[in-house]
Parts: C-alpha cells; structure tokens; sequence
C-alpha cells in the first residue's frame, strides 16, 4: 500500500450519463487487477489551500487499464473533472477477484448500482472466452450499456429481482458476482440470495461473491469502519475484500 | 528531543515528538506501513481494545458531512488477550513507544485488565477511555483501578463532560489527561435515508476543544500535562493546541484523507524543517504527496514557534 | 398552516410557518429587507437585548474556519428600552410576530424585563438566553422569573449543559426550548495572530445537536415543544430536526452566506413547492439566486415528508 | 439591497502579482460609487452541490466601473478565476466616499493592505484634476505600481510610516484616506494618526478617514460584528462605512 499521485490525462464521454477519465498513475499501480479500487483525493498543486470538503476519499473502481500506467474510471458526466487535474491515491485497495482455473461462464449482476465495480474483468475474461451476462436490478436498470463489448449479454431484471430465463442463466454460471451500493447493502445482497435460492436449492461455496462498496474512511485496515461478520470470523472490506463469498458473509 | 508527557514519577512516558495519532485511527500495529514513516511519531495509540472481543456495529459506519465524517464501528476488537497476542512482535518491531487504549467499562474490568497488561512490556503507557455521560465517582473509581497499573496512566475525557470531570480527575492518579473523544452525533445515511448515531470528526471540532484545553490548562495544576486531540488538521492547529498549554497532541481523522500530515504535523513539532528546494517538483518536496525524501535536519523551535516544553514547566 | 409552537395554554404562540432565524443574525427588525420575504417566515427573532445598553467587544469579532465561523461580538445593543423604542413601529408591520432575545443576566433583570415587555404587544414571545456554565438553581429561578410574563417564554439552552438541564428546565414554567445556543470555542486570528474566543457556527454543529434534540425529545414530557437550532444549512438539514422530533427550527450562520436559504427552508417546511420550469434559466426558479418569483402553491406535505404536527401531538 | 447573479467576463494579468476581473453585474449595481463594495460567494450551475467552505462571503471594492455594467475587480494572481464563472452578489455594500466639493488634492495610504479599495476614485478624480498621491506603508510597499494611471504620485514610506516629503504631501491635501487591512486595524490606524498628528497640530473634522475592510458576516446590519465605538456613538462598517472620520472613532 502506498500513497502516490496521479493526474486525468484525457476525458471522454461514453454517453448521455457517464464519462470516462483515463488516469495516469504510479508504476506500483500497475500491477492493480480486477476487483481491486483506490481511494482517491482531489488536490491542489498549491497544497496549502487544501479544503475538506470532501471528506472522505471516494471509492473508485477501475474498469480498464491501457498501456500498464493509464487506469480507466468510470463517472457520472455531471461530475466535474478537468484534464490536466491531480489526484491523491491511496491503493491499490483490497483483493483481485478470485475466478474459477475453468471459468467458461460467469454472470454480473449490479443492484442499485453502477456496474462499474465489475468491468475491469470484462477485457481479461472476453479474452479467454468466458461468457459473459450482465444483468441489470433496481436503479442499475437506468444504466445505458452502448458503450460496453457487444459480445457481453446484458438483461434488465423485473421489478422482483428475477428475469425471463433466470434459471438457466443461474445454472450455466460457473461464478456470479453481484455487486452493491453502499446504504442497506446486506439486506440488498439478502434480497438477492434469497431470489438465487429459490431457483437453486443448494449453493456450493466459492460460487456466488458479493461485492461491496461501503465507503471506507481509511482503507488500509486500521479503522476497523469496514468490517463485516462472517461465518465464525470478521473480516475488513478494505482489506480482503471487496468480494465476498455469500454463504459465508452475515447478511443481516 | 525528549519530552516527558506524563506526570513524572514511578512511571513516566517520554516521547520524541509532541505528536501521535488518536485511538482507533491507526489500527493496532503497523496498518499504515509504507504511508507514515512510524519512526517520526511520539508514540503510537492502538485501537480501543476490551477483554472481551467485541463485534462491529450492525449499519451504516460512515456518514460524509459538510468537511467532516460521522463515524460509529462499536470499536470491534477480538479481546484484550488475542491484540496482545497478534501484534506483540509488532509492536516491539516498532521504533517508537505503543500506548494501548483500554476501554473504560468498570473497575473490574480495568483491575483483570491491568494484571494482563503488566506483564507486557512492548506496551510503554495505558489510555483510559471514559463514556459518554459517565458519572464523576464512576469516573473516579475506574481512573483509581487503572492507576494501579505499573504503566503510567493517560486518561481520555468525553466531550461533554469535560469542563466538569476534568479538574477532579487531575488529582484522582492519571498520569496525564487526553482532551478530548470526539463528541457523539446523530446525522441521516443519505443512502439508506435513516439517522445514524455515531463521533463526530472534522475540522470545525476544533475551535471547541481547543477551548476546553485553554480553560482547563488554567484551571488544573501544571503537574497534570494535557494532551489535546480533536480536529487537528495541519502544522498549525497542533501549535495552537501547544500554545494553549498541551503538551503533546493526538491527531485524528485527518490522517485517513492525508496520511503524511499525522508525519508533517510530527516533522513540524518535533524540530524537523521539511524544506522546499527552489525549483523541485511537488513530488520531490511535499511530504503528503507520494515517495517523498524531505530533507531532515534537526532544528530549534523557532523563535515564536511553539514552546516544546511540558506543561508542568511552564 | 397553523403550528403552535409553545407549550398550549394562557399565552401560546402560533406560526404558520415552523422556520424563523435565531437570535443574533436577522437584526433588531427588518435588516433583511429586499434579501428576504419576511411573509414566508414564521416569526422574527431578534438580537439579544438587556436592559441596559451592551458595548460591542473589542479586537476581532469574526474569524472564518473550515466550514464555519467563529464570531464574539459581545451582544451589542442600546438596551431594551431604545430597542423597543426604535423598532416599535417596524415591528407592527411585519407580517409575522415577532420574539424579543432576552439575555438572561439575573432575577432581577428578568422581572424589570418581564415588565417592561407586558406593555409592548408588538413583541409576541420572549426567548431567554441562558448563559454558558450555568447552574441549574441559577436557571431555574431565572426562568420562573422571566415566566412571570403576560407573554409564551422560549428558554434557550446552552450547548454543554443542554443534556443537564433541558430535562429540568421543561418543568419549569417554559413554554418552549430551544435546542441550543451555538457552542464556544477559540481559534486564531491569522491576520492579527491572536487566540479569539467566540461561538462556533458551521454545518457540523447539527449532528451535534441533532442528537441532543432526538434523545431530548425522548426524555422530556410532550407538552413542551422543541424548537430545534444548530448548523441548519439546507431544507434536509431542518426536515432531519422535525424527524427527530422538534416543531420548529431556527436557521443561524447559512443565511449570511446565503440570505435565500433561510426563505427556501421555509418554503420547503410550510407546505409551498418551489417548482422548476423544465427550460427555466437559473435566475428564473433558484430562489437564491437573483430575482425569483418561484411558483407558490399551497400544497399538503409530501406523503414522505416531515410530520409538522406540533411536537406534543405525536 | 439586494442578492443578484454576476459573472466573469474577463480576466486579465496585470502585473506578477494581480489579475482583474471584468465582472457582468446586475444593473442594481450600476449606481455603486468609489467607497461601496461587494460580498462575494462563488456558486455552482448545480446549486445543490453548494459548498459550505468558504463559508464567509468575501468583500471585494471594484476599482473601476466600465459601461455601466461591468465592475473591474483587482484579485492577487495566485486566486483561481474562470471566464463564465458565477457569482452571487450582496451589494452595494456600505456608504460612497465623502469628497470636499472644492477638492484639488488627495492623499490615498495603504497600510498593510493593497490599495484596491482606494483604487475605484482615481478615475473620477482625475477627470476632476485633483491631485493624487498614493503612500504605500508596511506590507503595501510590495504591492506593484505599473498598471495606475501614470498622473498619481507614488510614494514608498518608511518603516517609521514617515515619507520625504511628509509634512507638504499632508498640508496640500484637503482630504486624507487611510485603508487599511482586517487584523489590528484600529491599531494599525492609530499609529497612523499619531504620525499625523506629529506633522500636523490641529486635525479638522472630515480631513482624515480610516478605510475599514474587517470581514462582514452579514453585510447588512444585522449581526453588529463590524460595530464601531465612536464618540459618543456606534455605527456599523457595513451600513455606514467603510470610511469614518479618524477624529471621531475610537482606535484603542
Ligand atoms: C452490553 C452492551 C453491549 C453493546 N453492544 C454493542 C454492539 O454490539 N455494537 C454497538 O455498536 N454498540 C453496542 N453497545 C453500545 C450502544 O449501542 C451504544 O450506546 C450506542 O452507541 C447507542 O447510541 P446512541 O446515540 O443511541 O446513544 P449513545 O451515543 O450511546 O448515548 C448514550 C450515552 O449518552 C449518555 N449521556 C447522558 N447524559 C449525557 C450528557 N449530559 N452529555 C452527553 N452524553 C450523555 C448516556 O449516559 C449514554 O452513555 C452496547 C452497549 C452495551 C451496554
Ligand atoms: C459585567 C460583565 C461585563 C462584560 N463586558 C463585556 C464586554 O464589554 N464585551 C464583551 O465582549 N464581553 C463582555 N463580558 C463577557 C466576557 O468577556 C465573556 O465572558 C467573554 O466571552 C470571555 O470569553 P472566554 O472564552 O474567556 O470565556 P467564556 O467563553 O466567557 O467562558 C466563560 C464561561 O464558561 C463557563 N463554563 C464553566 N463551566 C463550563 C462547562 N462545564 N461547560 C461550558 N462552559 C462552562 C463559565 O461559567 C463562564 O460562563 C462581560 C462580562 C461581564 C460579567
Ligand atoms: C459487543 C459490544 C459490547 C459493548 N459493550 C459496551 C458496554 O458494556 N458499555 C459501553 O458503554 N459500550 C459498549 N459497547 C459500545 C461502545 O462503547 C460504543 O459502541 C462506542 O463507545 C461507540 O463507538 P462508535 O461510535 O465508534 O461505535 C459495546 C460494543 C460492542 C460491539
Ligand atoms: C457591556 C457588556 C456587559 C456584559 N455583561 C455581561 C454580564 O453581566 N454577564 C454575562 O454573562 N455576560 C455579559 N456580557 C457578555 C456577553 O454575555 C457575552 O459577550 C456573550 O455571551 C458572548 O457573545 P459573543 O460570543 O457573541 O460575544 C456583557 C457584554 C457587554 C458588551
Ligand atoms: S476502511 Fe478502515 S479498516 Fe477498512
Ligand atoms: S456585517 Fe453584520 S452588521 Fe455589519
């Protein structure tokens, strides 16, 4: 873990919603795999008029990386970042997504929130010929997906978290990740292993993650704000997450 | 530099620099190796640790405020005996003394505490923490039973009852006083729309305590060293705070957003000068901003700069 | 709208919209005049007065902070007889009733004042302001004193002791309290390099206080209204204060930054619906921002919006 | 009174250290006279991002009028503007300077503040042909003279606030402006009229003013934090200043 500096190099627009910043960072950034995020700090080249307002650092997940030092965000258009700007970056934060040797299918599901926490897998795992579904819940059905590789599938789920051909979806998977929002996540991720259950009676281990994004004050596990029970033991989103195994993780 | 910010006697603490990071902003050891440099702190105060383990709050644990953060975790840890047992060889790995925060929960509790902590010599100093709305004869009899601790003892005042606990508990055995936990709080999780109960942490805490510290320090006698903690965000709060009569500070929340400034604000009061080179880039001289070599040399105080001297000499 | 926001009974006082400023930033009248439309709030609450007239303090009176302010001004005022004197008139004009600060200074005081202010019909309430450190004998026999008017008695508390003696207090003889007065504190003046003691004012001073009035509200009999003030900075921040449980709210330090905010709040919390044009252009809906004549209708409260039933009907 | 919208249309570099910036104001404000001034709060297109830090509005004396419409502002170059930037404006703020009617010569000093708010008279003046000299005291003797109309004379005092010149440059004058900075102030302004009075004996009424720019919370007589002792009187900065007759209020 360290802390070292980054700067927007280029901005573009991927559509009506969403920008994306393509950041150039640290060589110790390099290295940064899927799942994995920063925490990130606007800053001033004159250091001493620093504010803070905003507090926190933001979480920010990846969803490409190009060339070994340009890392790609994802952010709502209406954000507002100018090219050129600097970036205090603490990371990389948490553990890469541990995927099955014999991965041929894996399913996405992002629930009132962006997929953005699960896209920096799509590159890799397009590349080794997984299949690849995207499935869309809550306020993620509002998510334009034009810019996305066309050889993803992309469903939007219905109002009770389930779609069309939901069951064979769920068995074909080799690994689902579901990623959430921060505010009443548990009971989110609650809402959706029952939906699973019900069409699939028992679900083994290492097969449905998921994936948090609370938002963490200090990211380098000494806070302790971040942590989560799991079955007979606690463990710090910050540091061995973000992922999840979910017949292990308290839901309540 | 050495400074002694304990009540000299039996059991003193001495420190290098006035500076070290609050309770439960650091971890229990060395969670923020490779961001500060642990070598130019005063000391290092462990997360708040019970002899039972304790579980994380259930809920939201962090609410963003306007330039601040309310934070409720339940001070989840796994028991006095297993910290011990976890970061031992840590903590004697570590350049700089180890104060464990104990949570004050009754005299039984600080005596069983007290008996294990005497025989672990890698921790150099014991933090009380009182609750919040405790009473002045409970606080009296918990701070008693830890001052029979063989380390000295400091003691961490809630907020609100400061101004009222703080004078009686200077002559009751602690060693040294800490000003203050940071306040309770309630704010709304804009994401899960419900008020959420927790500290509150930010800049705007610091006009407060440093008040409190001003006040109390005329108030209490000088063999007492107050310690300030609340709201320190840069070099020069932490000189105000020394200027009001604290002997050393503890920086809290501040270090999350920028880890070097807990290593700055050392630097600052510990007589190192991090000077800029005319013409270096950001990188090469700001020690908040990534691989930073500033350069050290040992300087006096400057002329009007903070008088480094603990409380009790003035 | 009709909100009666002191406790019922021989003097009670309604407003028909539960948002007014605190003491201390609207002036003695209509300072605001031409920045704020007076009709959309629910009461004006002076300056402090005292009988005799206050000098203003001397040396720096307003010290920025991070997010937030310091200010010491030493409650200037030509004392109560010329504050009535001069405003009298003004005050019958308003559209909206108007509650005299009393610094509440002692017994004596309180009932010269009482009697003074029986004779003025333009003033609809008193607020007393009780002092910081305060016993709670010394508040108690001020607050039956000052009761003795023909006239609703708002108390306003001070901030550390506001757990101590609200619960007290609400049993009294006051029709009200308000929930709290801003904090003390000290910081530097940067320009002249002093310490300055003052009050604090800034966002992070509600969660400090919403917490105060959620478990206040839970102690204290229903009769007693709370009328909730502290860091209000936006209609969410007022609507988390009714949630908790407060009939009204006063809005400090925001409006200076922002005059509109105040009127906004308002607005928001009495029922009237600020609706945006889809091609508006900003000076055209934003009512803080220029000339706005924002589209007024009377409207029920939303159906997931703060109940603004008077506190003790719950 | 009122609160109106103001953007920057320009900005222009006038020396190393200052920038100005021609501010589109409302028309409400085409009337502001040398002496008034404005409280400034940078705001968002999105109001609802509003920041709370700064949290004081900024008091900011134009120094020049153009067309009626556009206020030049005198901010230090290190300040960061852009074109197209809005504003929210309080103003004008305070009373308009008291000139002599016969006023054939003026005395300006700068006393550990720039001149900005002694700067909006030089052009009105000078098409009046009244003589200015301007007397840069303590930390002023920094401030760059380059871009002033070349008809001011430009004097550089001494540490003891004495100039060459002193005790003629006082005697010409028929009137005596004095700025100041926020901080000491009052005592700042004493030191100074004790100088005065070492040079000149007897000091009539409406010859000397001090020119005030403490911070103003509300700017409109409400919150009293900028009352001022005067003999037998009080009167607030922003209602009745920013200039008061030195014989008459209290410096200690
Ligand atoms: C046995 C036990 C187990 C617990 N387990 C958990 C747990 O698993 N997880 C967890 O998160 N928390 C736990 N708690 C703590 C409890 O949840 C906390 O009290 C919690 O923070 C409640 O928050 P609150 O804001 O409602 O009240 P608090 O913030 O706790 O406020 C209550 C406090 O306010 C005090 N008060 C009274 N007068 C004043 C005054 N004048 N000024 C200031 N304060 C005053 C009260 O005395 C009391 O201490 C436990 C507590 C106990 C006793
Ligand atoms: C007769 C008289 C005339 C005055 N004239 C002026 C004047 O002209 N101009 C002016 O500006 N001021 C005046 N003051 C007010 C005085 O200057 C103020 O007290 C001033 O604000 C001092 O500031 P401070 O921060 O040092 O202490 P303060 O902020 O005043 O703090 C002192 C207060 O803290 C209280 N305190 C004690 N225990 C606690 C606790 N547990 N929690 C919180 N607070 C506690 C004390 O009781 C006391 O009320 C006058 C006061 C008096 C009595
Ligand atoms: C398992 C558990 C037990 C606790 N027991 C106590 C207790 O006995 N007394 C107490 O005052 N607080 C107790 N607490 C709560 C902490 O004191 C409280 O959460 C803490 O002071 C608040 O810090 P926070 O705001 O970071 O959560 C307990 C917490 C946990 C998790
Ligand atoms: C002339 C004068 C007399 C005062 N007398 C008293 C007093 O008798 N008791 C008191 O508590 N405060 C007194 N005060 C001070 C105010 O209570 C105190 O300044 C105020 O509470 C602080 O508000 P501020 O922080 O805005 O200055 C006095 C102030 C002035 C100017
Ligand atoms: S964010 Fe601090 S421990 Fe995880
Ligand atoms: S600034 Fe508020 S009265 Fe002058």
């Amino acid at each position: 873990m360290k802390e070292s500096q980054a700067y927007i190099e280029r901005i573009t627009r991927v559509n009506r919603d969403f920008q994306r910043l393509d950041l150039a960072v640290d060589k110790s950034l390099s290295s940064l795999r899927a799942g994995q995020a920063l925490l990130v700090r606007r800053i001033d080249k004159d250091y001493e008029a620093e504010q803070w307002d905003p507090y926190l650092r933001e979480l920010w997940f990846p969803v490409d990386i190009h060339a070994s030092n340009i890392l790609v965000i994802e952010q709502p258009a209406r954000s507002h970042f100018t090219p050129g700007q600097l970036l205090s970056i603490i990371g990389p934060v948490g553990q890469p997504f541990r995927f099955r040797q014999k991965l041929r299918s894996i399913l996405l599901i992002a629930y009132h929130t962006t997929p953005a926490a699960l896209l920096m897998m799509l590159a890799p795992l397009l590349e080794r010929e997984v299949g690849i579904t995207l499935v869309l819940m809550g306020t993620a059905r509002d998510y334009e997906t034009g810019h996305l590789p066309g050889e993803i599938e992309i469903i939007q789920a219905d109002d009770d978290l389930s779609w069309s051909d939901m069951v064979m979806t769920l068995g074909w998977a080799d690994q689902v990740f579901v990623a959430v929002g921060p505010g009443d996540e548990l009971e989110h991720l609650g809402d959706i292993m029952r939906v699973i259950r019900r069409r699939r009676n028992n679900i083994p281990a290492n097969y449905v993650f998921g994936v948090l994004q609370r938002r963490l004050p200090c990211g380098v596990g000494a806070c302790h704000a971040c942590m989560l029970n799991l079955r007979g033991t606690q463990k710090l989103q910050c540091v061995d997450g973000p992922a999840f195994d979910l017949t292990t993780l308290r839901l309540n | 530099m050495a400074i002694e910010i304990t009540r000299p006697g039996k059991y003193s603490l001495i420190v290098s620099t006035p500076v070290m990071p609050a309770a439960g902003t650091l971890g229990f050891a060395d969670s923020y190796k490779g961001l500060i440099d642990y070598d130019k702190l005063g000391a290092l105060v462990t997360n708040p640790v019970t002899i039972e383990p304790w579980n994380p709050a259930s809920g939201t644990r962090a609410i963003p405020l306007d330039a601040g953060i309310l934070l409720h975790t339940g001070l989840p840890n796994p028991g006095l005996r297993k910290v011990i047992g976890r970061n031992r060889k840590l903590w004697a790995k570590l350049p700089i003394p180890v104060i464990l925060h104990l949570v004050g929960i009754s005299v039984a509790h600080a005596l069983q505490a007290g008996s294990m902590l005497d025989d672990v010599d890698e921790i150099a100093a014991v933090e009380l923490g009182l609750s919040d709305g405790i009473e002045l004869s409970d606080a009296l009899a918990l701070v008693e039973a830890a001052a029979k601790m063989e380390k000295p003892l400091l003691v961490r005042m809630p907020f609100y009852e400061c101004y009222e606990l703080a004078p009686p508990l200077a002559e009751a055995g602690a060693d040294a006083l800490v000003l203050t936990a940071p306040p309770r709080g309630t704010a709304r999780d804009d994401h899960a729309g419900r008020l959420v109960s927790g500290r509150i942490y930010g800049p705007l805490i610091k006009p407060l305590v440093l008040r409190m510290v001003g006040r109390l320090r005329r108030e209490i006698a000088d063999e007492i060293p107050i310690i300030a903690c609340g709201g320190i965000h840069s070099p020069q709060d932490a000189r105000d705070y020394i200027d009001a009569g604290a002997v050393a500070v503890q920086v809290d929340t501040a270090t999350w957003a920028q880890p070097k400034m807990l290593e700055r604000i050392a630097r600052d009061l510990g007589g190192w000068i991090a000077t800029r080179h005319k013409d270096a880039l950001l990188d090469e001289w700001n020690p908040d901003m990534g691989q930073t070599e500033a350069i050290e040399r040992r300087a006096a105080p400057p002329e009007a700069g903070p008088d480094l001297r603990p409380g009790r000499k003035r």
